[in-house]
């Protein structure tokens, strides 16, 4: 499974992508984020606050329940602020 | 449905030019409505960083594009967005909207440039003199204004 | 008060040039919105010809605009409107608007387009092939349009 | 008291502007109307519905109550269809 970070998530995670392989019972974005907040200190402080941060799951915004599978791209990042 | 230009890039875009392209060999269109958010030097501001979701951003923006094309008779419109570092008064966004009638192309502008500043993977890092930097955070009245258009989102979109 | 410009003319305008003195210096504005009209070739329209009274039509736009500025928060707004033969596909009136906040810029525009179709002394006359003409009938959802700004009109123009 | 045409009510008329003197009862813009109309077959086409005129005293629009006087510079036209 792909996963990209943008903005200050980027930042916190250190990384811009990566490649995971998360256990089976890792079924959703939410899953996922707990997952992953495990994974370094960086990680932990990036995923601290979940409610600042939203997700793409196949480059379509995403709910956290939404199902992630090792195929997808999933990325995390902050609300923007485009436009 | 209209003829819909996206684009995402680093360099300014010609506004002029845009409204040309958009109207060429028509005469059908009654009215082009633009919209061009530039960078404001608000509280010493030195520049804009903009990052995107490359692929993401594209199709988030078509989406909204489609959105709009199908709410209101669009002859066509174009959406072109800036991303890196840019300086205080230079442009960032640009909206282009062309209709037969003067009201599709006002409205579906004000809706374009609504939904971009929420349903569109950008996000915006100030830099200040001395080397301080913040991003900028979402803001609760973007969510409004883009509420506004009362039917749901072309996406999920928060 | 921001800065306002106002013009009549038989020459086209330029756009971009309008935009580009209108934020000239500045890097407080935050969104430039405009409307161009255009004219359309309906029914197999070979040129419009526009009237206008000189001397008031200078006085009920500076008097619309001068409205703008006193509703919304405008580092400037500028009308300009052409008189005279145009063919189809030519760009008949912009309208410019700048603020430091979008929906400003976008609000005034749409309240400067509503109101010039109803409240400054311009007169439309269609010509056809074979010399056939008319005069533009004013529309009531022009009046519907400019009246949705709830408040009463910058003059008492019906 | 100079009047002025535009538009149609000027073809109608047959002038673009005229000099007139009417007589002291003629006090407001609806005894101008009626009292033009008296002064020609054009003028009496111009203004034969009085419902499809507009007018405007000393460059404002103005009601057919609105006073008039000698010094003014009075305009009849069709409602306005510019933008």
């Amino acid at each position: 499974m792909r996963v990209l970070y943008f903005a200050w998530v980027r930042q916190k995670v250190g990384i811009a992508e990566e490649e995971v392989a998360p256990p089976p019972e890792v079924a959703d974005v939410a899953g996922l984020m707990a997952w992953l907040s495990r994974q370094s200190p960086g990680h932990a402080a990036a995923f601290a606050n979940a409610g600042q941060i939203r997700a793409a799951v196949n480059q379509d915004f995403a709910a956290p329940d939404q199902p992630v599978g090792p195929a997808d791209e999933v990325a995390f990042f902050p609300p923007v602020t485009g436009g | 449905m209209g003829q819909v230009t996206v684009r995402v890039q680093e360099a300014p875009f010609d506004l002029a030019a845009e409204s040309a392209a958009l109207a060429a060999g028509r005469t059908d269109i009654g009215g082009l409505a633009s919209f061009v958010g530039l960078c404001r030097a608000d509280d010493g501001l030195a520049a804009l960083v903009l990052e995107h979701y490359p692929g993401m951003t594209e199709r988030a923006i078509a989406r909204i594009a489609a959105e709009a094309c199908a709410r209101w008779p669009l002859s066509g419109c174009t959406v072109i967005h800036r991303v890196g570092r840019l300086a205080p008064g230079a442009p960032i966004v640009l909206v282009l909207t062309a209709s037969t009638h003067r009201a599709a192309a006002l409205e579906s502008c004000a809706f374009l440039i609504d939904w971009l500043k929420t349903g569109a993977p950008f996000w915006k890092r100030e830099e200040f003199a001395g080397g301080r930097d913040r991003w900028v955070e979402a803001k609760s009245a973007d969510d409004a204004a883009a509420a506004r258009w009362s039917a749901p989102p072309p996406d999920g979109g928060t």
